[in-house]
């Protein structure tokens, strides 16, 4: 076939690629400054991190409406991607607000940390936006690659090192079976677009190709990596726990919503003529995922390390709307997603309050007493678990309830009932954070909190939302089944 | 009827009230208590209405309010009450105030959360009394374990994180299971109406199968029953009990129990009416089990909260009795013995506090004698327990005498077991009570106990009034609850005939006086 | 004679990978990887796959092994010495697991083999890998990939000076030991 | 000619030879080049679809893929250095500080 | 007919509790007793009141109801609190509000040293609140009402002297005891309205006859249902034992509760619900034989007790017995005219020894007393008209009533039951004697201090005992037999007793039941039973009349130890109970607490979590913090995935 000319772009469409193109100019400027010496103290970064971000969230939302596959599908612009863009701008600012003063206290105060921090956001919106599996697995890359150095950016001290070298090996092995998976995908479709994948499914009488069950299974492995699937989510921990909390935050939320945005093009888009075949194994997935990310993290002791694994978990809640799949389970998703993001970051943000300079101050006989003497943040950090552990009138709660209950509508009851049960058991070590707080006096000298402005402010957003959200989740779930009607 | 949204005033007034008490900059403990106790003051206040304004008469549901909240998921905002829930928000909205007040002197460290957690679970508490909306309702029931959590985690004894967890979870794993039942349901309705909404009534009127039945009633009764809490799911309480503060104990003890036979009245069995007939042998052989078990056990307890808390297994155990006897006499006296162990159990424990206020000590063993020192105290508590273990002439003769009369006509034999726990609640009762306050004073330092002070004579009164009043003429309140529990019984009846019940036990001769509906 | 090639040049391409995670010394695999490149470059030659054989060969074989023996001289590693009971029973387990996917593979390809598109046969496909098709494609259908992959390297090259560059007056002379960690 | 299968089977055997590489060395170092394996295992796959389907994609995708692996190996590398200044050491066994 | 204002009757003392409660202190001790006595005295005017009005109507309308309130009403089910006044409850109430009029005035005496006075008439005041309620009561359930507010207020008075643990026990005990006796009388009352539709007595028994098969279950079940409750109130066997221990209490108390009124609570029960017994042959035969056996064995105990007040209380439950077989043998009447002389004889005796108990400083046993006669010549007067009356000597009251039972059992041939009656005369005879002889008669063995307090009691004291004298003597004279269609007493009950029996037909029921006797049978028969006393009473004297105790110990523990010891330990009926039902009770909630509780539900609870975290320790096991691991288990996965799809 001969290449043909790519078709012109209309204004609708720069306003589109306005995100992909600011973040990427963004990202050069921060680095083009860093050649300007600044004054220790300078947060410059932030402030053009915080600019690009709100920049190119608006120019995406001034097209929000519109639908245009770019690129011959390999960036596609519709509600679902304008959705996971405002989402990973929000996560991204966000953490950029936490890093504010975070980066500035543990002495890791380089322009380069908000350009990667801009690289990975990048790179989260193209898995998002991509139609073609070449985007998408360059996407991945740029977002595993720049948080591969963030992880590692406290680069003095060994666990953040370790931290890093676990993740870079453990992600470049994992994208080379995603890598072979697309390889066989491609063979067996003749293309790596995911429409043309579809259309090639669709009248093609052999779905059994084993070439295509491996590819997908492959494929699902290797995005299962990037959400932190068991038994693929061993890395999680370890990252986790070394990365700066910041950094953790935004991974944390960012790069799963991510990897299932990508997942869910690729499934609801590519494989749906193979639902049969990947809904029963992603559901042992999902089972394995949620019951072992609760039961390891019942015994943490250091807060990071807990969240992880309950970040594990709630992949697992995630995998559970994506079972259930169709139109009901994208929304669900995509709508848990967003909760997710939301508490999670809002946990990860009271962490990285708490410690003087350079000091972390993340386990529990840390939270020791700390309702006394902060009685504001004990109180955000028990909303943000409750949230977590999906008690009402939180986010949490709401995002259980739509998720279960298009689960159940989907007649997966049995996944359903482990799903539930598994949260109670979550709420065992989120409750334990409460008990810390309020129910323990602190050994030893107590921690100290580094008040911060941008922090503060970033806290009050995730919290507010949360609550919000809780109490009225009206709003963001029509734009969730909005968001994933552009999909389908 | 009345314009005024009376119930959301009465859901949101004591959470902003709360709201504010605990913003309050530093302030002194004297002002904190004073504005609490104004709070659940004003609050009890503006729940009279509920009294007078309420029409026995009618069935149905009053001082209803209905509006949007997630219209994309058919769930609204929609609150209303019945004689049933009418009753137990007005238990709520008296005993909020007199533990409010009987706090005064129990709490030192962190008044401001105190105070401002015992609001919020009022304002919890009443939210499940009036949803109408299954998933509001979800979301009160689950919301209140918070601030119960915290009272009891917070303030509590020195094994209160243990019992403080203990509590929250056992609940919370009931729960969950509900929640799946209830969208369950959600979906169901809409396949077979096309509306999705979470409206109780639609579900009322929502036909199922009998197989479906079964499980829906098995994820709600065990929900409900933990919360009872039924044998064996009881274990939780005594622990709850014995760390929770006083204000806790009472709370718990004479609402928050409440919520599981209420939850029975309410929705477990109208929604599944013939699964709840198939049931009932098992439910009530659970119920008396409960009778005799918490009544035996209590009996050997050196502890008197402990003591107290199994005696509710047993009180519990003749409510639950009640209600699934399924004639108007048992459900009526299952109502009656809900509000009864509200106000009596409530009362002990508030007792309890008193003393150990003085003592800082509920071993019953460490007492004796008490009469000489404090007679005022002792004759308060002797009146308490006699209410308690059904004297005529309390409240909870009547509670128990109807329910014992509504078992007896669906199986005598029911009645006969249950009546067994009567003797033995007089046993265990006047026991405690023989030990504690006869025989010469054992120990020195309760030769000078303090006898009630005025204060804690305020916070008495209402309740002995309260024990007098629905034992003496208990007939407005059977007026209020008699229309709301035929309406439920007609729905269990209705379609009852699906499985066969004990309710023919005893086939007797037509009596002239028309016998049974 | 052509089959006879891709034998020759598979088997190096075996052999050598063999070497790679089998020698001892990091160096002498460095070396057996780049014959491994090169192997795999004349196996892309016999698909007609010119681009792509050139290109394995200047940028893995020179730049990125290149990179490598660079690190693994400046890290001076002496050849490993890897014994020890536990490192056996990984071996053992490494290999079965490698052996069970090879033989899950076989048995899935091993009935219904040629299928979907891949039906049409090879020979039939016109001339590929000519490199002009190569370039017009780049820089129009996959322009935009090609836009990702310059951010692609920009990232790899800040992140590979953040971590690496020596100590800057950031990292230097802080507290280089591990932070004790909590007792999990 | 030589039919694809046995093109696949290479791509297989070597992707596996890459998997049990890094599953039985302890050498970062080797682990990474024993990934860099199981990365050309796909490349060969890829190269072969895209001859037996007569399209030029799988190459381009092929060039991608190298691009990606030179970044990595950028990032890798610097990672492994700056883990080995602070531990003396390369062997992934004895870098378990973050565990349980 | 609300003019005759009943609720007022039981109205008064309840005010005088609430006036004494409000008060408190500030009414001294003076005002206290007035007050309280005040009250049971104006409660008396009222009721004679009444019963004159009642009087004054036809015998057959001799019913007055009185409606103040509906209590509770459930779908068919309704009680109201409403009071009836008809010649069965009249007795009832003169005897109630009468005698407790005296003893009122009476403890005002007795306890006048007591440091807790008021706190003594507010329970004495209490219990005539319950005690009229019961008996005035329209409906079983404000009986029931009345029927545990006794018990309540006899548990308080009991254990009045709260600081003696025994007290404590005692008033426990009975109440308890009692408890098991009301759960009867409330599986009673759920039968009847189950099957009777009602708890009304007159709408009840109007309709008995025709939804009871004579002798069904359903009847059977609940006439012995409320005998068990009988039982319990009026101490019969098996749950007599509470009675004798509740001498605990002050003697005015055993006098009122234990002796004249609630203990015959009992008997008025069954009486009340004759028509129903008569419907139920086997729970009359029952009561008949409960009744005489619970005679003859309390009088055997009381032979043998040396506390003056334990011998008077183990007669009352032997004459308490005499009424149940009169009831049993269909005589109701009869058991009525006894409980009615009962009640003044009893009482007179109880106060009479708390005289002598006063007298002496507190001291009651018998083998301490001796020759008292002449130190308290009022006390011994009246003492000495007391035993004559139990005994059954003609005049006196007791002699009418008590031979009216027996030739009753007789006539209806019940003569088992008449053999153990005349048995249980005879020994009544004897232990009365026995006691008034110990106590009035011979050397005196009174200790020195006790010698110097000796006084005989004030006249506020001597003043009820002079009255309740009088009545037992001349009380038994409104019976008088050989009248034609039954003497004026069976006269005025007949329209309870007879009425429904009329219409009931069945078994005939009513006085009528017992069939008149020949004039000479009759004679025979009185003779007969004065024999029997008489001889009880020589015995007695030759027993205890020579020689004095203090220097050959008890003379029956003598003559036959063994049977001495069983009376003296009244046969270890205690000490059975207490192995058979306490003990075991006991054990087992403390192993239902221990170990089921404890470790099989809660441990189920912890295990579960404890199970959990076990998982966890194990599942961080996995979590090596090695790359290789983590590598291995990501292509574990990847090869499960794979292996998923081998499946054919």
């Amino acid at each position: 076939m001969m290449p043909n000319a790519p078709a012109a772009l209309i204004a609708a469409d720069w306003w589109a690629l306005g995100a992909v193109i600011a973040l990427s100019a963004g990202t050069m400027l921060i680095l083009l400054l860093e050649l300007f010496p600044a004054r220790p103290g300078s947060s410059r970064g932030a402030i053009v991190a915080l600019l690009t971000l709100a920049a190119s969230a608006w120019s995406v939302f001034r097209v929000r409406d519109v639908r245009r596959p770019l690129f011959e599908g390999m960036f596609v612009h519709d509600t679902f991607t304008v959705f996971f863009t405002l989402l990973f701008c929000a996560v991204g600012a966000i953490a950029v607000l936490q890093s504010w003063d975070y980066v500035r206290r543990t002495r890791i105060n380089h322009g380069e940390y908000y350009a990667l921090l801009l690289a990975a956001t990048l790179g989260m919106i193209l898995m998002a936006a991509s139609n073609d599996l070449i985007t998408v697995f360059l996407g991945l890359e740029l977002m595993s690659l720049a948080l591969y150095i963030l992880v590692g950016f406290r680069r003095g001290r060994l666990d953040s090192s370790e931290a890093a070298l676990k993740y870079f090996l453990l992600g470049a092995f994992a994208s080379g079976f995603l890598l072979y998976g697309i390889a066989l995908l491609y063979g067996a479709t003749g293309t790596t677009n995911l429409g043309r994948m579809a259309i090639f499914l669709s009248d093609s009488p052999m779905l059994g190709n084993p070439m295509l069950l491996i590819g997908a299974l492959l494929v699902i492995a290797g995005f299962g990596f990037k959400v932190a699937a068991v038994p693929f989510h061993m890395w999680t921990p370890d990252a986790y726990e070394g990365a700066p909390t910041t950094v953790t935050g935004f991974m944390s939320a960012g790069a799963k919503a991510a990897g299932f945005a990508a997942l869910l093009r690729v499934l609801l888009i590519a494989l749906p003529g193979l639902a049969h075949d990947w809904r029963p194994v992603l559901s042992w997935i999902a089972i394995l995922t949620m019951t072992v990310g609760n039961v390891t993290a019942l015994l943490q002791t250091n807060l990071k390390r807990m969240l992880a694994y309950s970040s594990i978990a709630h992949a697992g809640y995630l995998l559970v709307a994506v079972v259930a799949g169709g139109t009901e389970g994208g929304a669900a998703a995509l709508f848990y997603l967003a909760v997710y993001s939301l508490m999670n970051l809002g946990a990860f943000g009271v962490l990285a309050l708490l410690g003087r300079e350079q000091e972390e101050r993340v386990t529990l006989a840390d939270l020791a007493g700390l309702s006394t003497r902060q009685p504001l943040l004990a109180l955000a950090m028990t909303i943000f678990m409750l949230s977590l552990g999906g008690i009402p009138p939180t986010a949490g709660f709401m995002g259980k309830v739509y998720v279960f209950g298009t689960a159940v509508n989907a007649g997966l009851i049995p996944l359903v009932i482990v799903g539930v049960l598994n949260s109670v058991v979550s709420v065992f070590y989120y409750l334990r954070v409460t008990v810390a707080m309020y129910m323990r006096e602190p050994q030893g000298e107590p921690v100290e909190v580094a008040w911060a402005a941008p922090a503060v402010l970033a806290i009050l957003a995730t919290l507010g939302l949360t609550l919000w959200f809780g109490v009225q989740a009206h709003d963001l779930l029509v734009q969730a089944q909005r968001s994933i009607m552009g999909l389908l | 009827m009345n314009g005024f949204p009376w119930l959301s005033w009465l859901i949101f007034f004591p959470l902003l009230s709360a709201a504010l008490i605990a913003m309050l900059p530093k302030a002194s403990g004297r002002t904190i208590r004073w504005l609490a106790t104004a709070a659940a003051l004003a609050e009890m206040a503006f729940s009279l209405p509920l009294w007078w304004r309420y029409q026995p008469g009618q069935p149905g549901w009053q001082f209803a309010e209905q509006m949007a909240w997630i219209p994309s998921l058919g769930a609204t905002y929609h609150v209303g009450v019945d004689g049933v829930s009418v009753l137990l928000a007005l238990l709520t909205t008296v005993l909020t105030p007199i533990v409010v007040i009987s706090a005064w002197s129990a709490v030192e460290k962190r008044e401001r959360e105190f105070y401002a957690m015992l609001l919020a679970l009022e304002a919890g508490m009443l939210g499940t009394f009036f949803a109408l909306d299954l998933l509001l309702f979800y979301v009160f029931w689950e919301a209140m374990l918070i601030p119960m959590y915290l009272l009891i985690g917070v303030w509590g004894g020195p094994r209160r994180v243990y019992a403080a967890i203990k509590f929250f979870l056992y609940t919370m794993a009931g729960s969950v299971l509900m929640l799946v039942a209830i969208l369950w349901l959600y979906f169901h309705n809409q396949a077979v109406t096309g509306v999705p909404t979470f409206a109780l009534d639609a579900f009322y009127a929502l036909p199922l199968a009998a197989a479906e039945q079964t499980w829906l009633f098995l994820a709600f009764a065990l929900a409900f029953a933990i919360k009872v809490p039924m044998f064996p799911l009881h274990t939780w309480l005594p622990d709850a009990h014995v760390e929770a503060p006083t204000a806790g104990s009472v709370i718990l003890a004479a609402v928050l129990l409440k919520m599981g036979t209420f939850g029975y009245v309410r929705f477990a069995m109208p929604l599944f009416p013939s699964a709840s007939a198939q049931f009932t042998p098992w439910i009530v052989a659970l119920a008396l089990v409960g009778i005799l078990y918490g009544a035996l056990v209590a009996m050997v307890q050196p502890d008197l909260k402990k003591l107290v808390a199994y005696s509710s297994v047993s009180h519990l155990g003749f409510c639950m009795l009640g209600l699934y006897a399924l004639n108007p006499q048992g459900m009526a006296g299952g109502m009656m013995t809900m509000l009864n162990h509200g106000v009596s159990t409530g009362a002990l424990f508030l007792l309890v506090g008193v003393i150990y206020e003085r003592r800082h000590t509920r071993m019953i063993a460490d007492f004796g004698g008490l009469w000489k020192p404090a007679p005022v105290y002792a004759t308060v508590f002797l009146i308490v327990t006699l209410s308690s273990i059904g004297l005529p002439g309390t409240n909870g003769f009547v509670g128990e005498f109807l329910v014992l009369l509504g078992a007896f006509r669906t199986n005598p034999g029911w009645a006969i077991i249950a009546a067994v726990g009567v003797i033995l609640s007089a046993l265990y009762m006047l026991w405690m009570y023989q030990r504690m306050f006869f025989g010469p004073v054992t120990h020195p330092e309760n030769e000078q106990v303090r006898d009630l002070t005025t204060r804690e004579r305020l916070v008495f009164a209402p309740l002995l009034l309260l024990i007098f009043w629905m034992g003496v003429y208990p007939q407005p309140i059977l007026d209020r609850t008699q229309p709301t529990l035929d309406r439920t019984l007609a729905l269990v009846k209705a379609r009852v005939e699906m499985a066969p019940v004990a309710l023919d036990a005893n086939a007797r001769p037509p009596a002239p006086a028309g016998g049974r509906p | 004679m052509t089959p006879a090639l891709f034998i020759g040049f598979a088997a190096m391409l075996v052999a050598c990978s063999l070497m790679v995670i089998l020698h001892r010394n990091p160096v002498t695999s460095a070396l057996f990887l780049v014959l491994a490149f090169c192997s795999l470059a004349g196996v892309y030659l016999l698909l007609h796959a010119e681009f792509v054989a050139m290109v394995q060969i200047i940028v893995y074989a020179g730049a990125i092994m290149v990179l490598f023996l660079f690190v693994i001289m400046y890290l001076n590693l002496r050849r490993d010495l890897e014994s020890g009971v536990h490192i056996a029973v990984r071996r053992g387990v490494g290999w079965l697991l490698g052996a069970l996917l090879l033989a899950e593979a076989w048995v899935l390809f091993g009935h219904r083999w040629a299928q979907g598109p891949l039906a049409s046969d090879p020979s039939l496909a016109g001339p590929v890998g000519n490199t002009q098709a190569i370039g017009q494609a780049l820089y129009t259908r996959y322009l935009f990939p090609f836009e990702i992959t310059s951010m692609l390297l920009l990232v790899a090259m800040v992140g590979a000076v953040v971590i690496a560059k020596g100590r800057g007056p950031h990292a230097t002379r802080r507290g280089e030991t591990p932070q004790p960690k909590e007792p999990a | 000619m030589i039919p694809l299968s046995w093109m696949l089977a290479l791509s297989a055997v070597v992707f596996v030879i890459g998997v049990i590489g890094v599953l039985v060395r302890r050498n970062a170092l080797i682990i990474f080049m024993s990934i860099e394996l199981m990365l050309n295992a796909a490349n060969l796959a890829f190269v072969a679809f895209a001859r037996s389907l007569g399209s030029l994609d799988g190459q381009i995708f092929v060039f991608f893929v190298m691009t990606v692996a030179a970044a990595e190996v950028a990032v890798g590398l610097a990672i492994i250095v700056n883990v080995f200044r602070l531990k003396e050491t390369v062997y992934v066994d004895e870098i378990n500080l973050l565990k349980g | 007919m609300s003019g005759s204002m009943l609720w007022i009757i039981p109205g008064l003392p309840l005010a005088a509790v609430a006036l004494n409660l409000v008060l408190g202190d500030r009414l001294g001790k003076r005002g206290t007793a007035w007050l309280a006595c005040g009250a049971v005295g104006a409660a008396f005017v009222m009721a004679l009141r009444a019963v004159l009005t009642l009087a004054a109507l036809p015998p057959e309308q001799r019913a007055i109801t009185e409606t103040v309130y509906t209590w509770m009403r459930v779908g068919d089910f309704s009680a109201n609190v409403a009071f009836l006044l008809d010649p069965l409850s009249s007795v009832m109430v003169l005897v109630v509000t009468g005698v407790g009029f005296l003893i009122h005035v009476y403890s005002v005496g007795y306890m006048s040293h007591d440091p807790s006075f008021r706190r003594f008439f507010l329970y004495l005041n209490l219990f005539m609140f319950a005690m009229l309620t019961l008996v005035l009561a329209d409906n079983f359930l404000l009986m029931f009402v009345g029927w545990e507010g006794v018990g309540l207020s006899s548990y308080l008075l009991i254990g009045f002297w709260y600081t003696k643990p025994s007290a404590a026990e005692a008033g426990k005990k009975a109440f308890i005891v009692n408890r098991i006796g009301d759960f009867g009388f409330l599986l009673g009352m759920l039968t009847l309205f189950a099957w009777g539709g009602s708890l009304e007595f007159e709408r009840l028994f109007a309709v008995a006859p025709h939804v009871f098969a004579v002798g069904s279950v359903a009847i059977t079940f609940a006439t012995l249902a409320l005998f068990l409750g009988a039982t319990g109130k009026s101490a019969q066997i098996p749950l007599y034992t509470w009675l004798p221990d509740a001498m605990e209490g002050p003697t005015p108390v055993s006098a009122l509760i234990h002796a004249a009124t609630m203990v015959t609570a009992g008997v008025y029960m069954v009486a009340r619900c004759h028509v129903l017994f008569q419907l139920a042959p086997i729970s009359l035969e029952t009561v008949a034989i409960v009744g005489a056996a619970t005679a003859l064995f309390a009088a055997t105990i009381g032979m043998a007790q040396n506390d003056i007040k334990r011998v008077l209380a183990y007669s009352t439950v032997s004459q308490l017995g005499y009424m149940f077989f009169a009831c049993g043998v269909g005589a109701f009447t009869a058991g009525i005219f006894h409980l009615m002389t009962h009640a003044f004889f009893k009482a007179l005796l109880f106060l009479g020894a708390g005289s002598v108990i006063h007298a002496l400083s507190d001291e009651q046993d018998l083998t301490r007393m001796g020759g008292l006669a002449s130190k308290l010549p009022w006390t011994h007067r009246v003492m000495l008209v007391g035993t004559i009356a139990i005994a059954g000597l003609p005049p006196l009251a007791g002699f009418f009533s008590k031979d009216e039972i027996l030739g009753a059992a007789f006539a209806t041939g019940h003569y088992g039951v008449w053999v153990a009656g005349l048995l249980g005369a005879a020994l009544t005879a004897f232990y009365m004697t026995r006691l008034y002889v110990l106590c009035f008669r011979g050397e005196s063995r009174l200790t020195h201090e006790a010698e110097h307090h000796l006084h005989e009691s004030p006249p506020v004291m001597i003043a009820p005992l002079v009255v309740l004298a009088v009545l037992s003597i001349v009380g038994g004279w409104v019976g008088l037999p050989f009248q034609e269609g039954g003497h004026a007493f069976a006269r005025w009950l007949e329209p309870v007793f007879a009425a429904p029996g009329a219409e009931g037909g069945a078994h005939g029921a009513g006085a009528h039941a017992v069939p008149h006797l020949s004039a000479g049978a009759e004679w025979g028969l009185i003779l007969l039973s004065v024999a029997v006393a008489v001889a009880g009473i020589v015995a007695a004297f030759r027993v205890y009349g020579r020689a004095p105790i203090a220097t050959r110990g008890e003379p029956l523990a003598e003559r036959m130890p063994g049977v001495h010891r069983a009376l003296a330990h009244k046969y270890w009926v205690d000490e059975l109970y207490d192995a058979i039902i306490v003990r075991p009770i006991h054990a087992l909630s403390q192993r239902l607490w221990r170990f089921w509780d404890e470790k099989v539900v809660d441990g189920a609870v912890n295990g579960i979590a404890h199970l959990f975290e076990g998982f966890s320790a194990i599942s961080r096991l996995f979590q090596t913090g090695f790359v290789g691991t983590y590598a291995l288990f990501l292509t574990l996965g990847v090869a499960a995935l794979l292996a998923h799809f081998l499946r054919p």
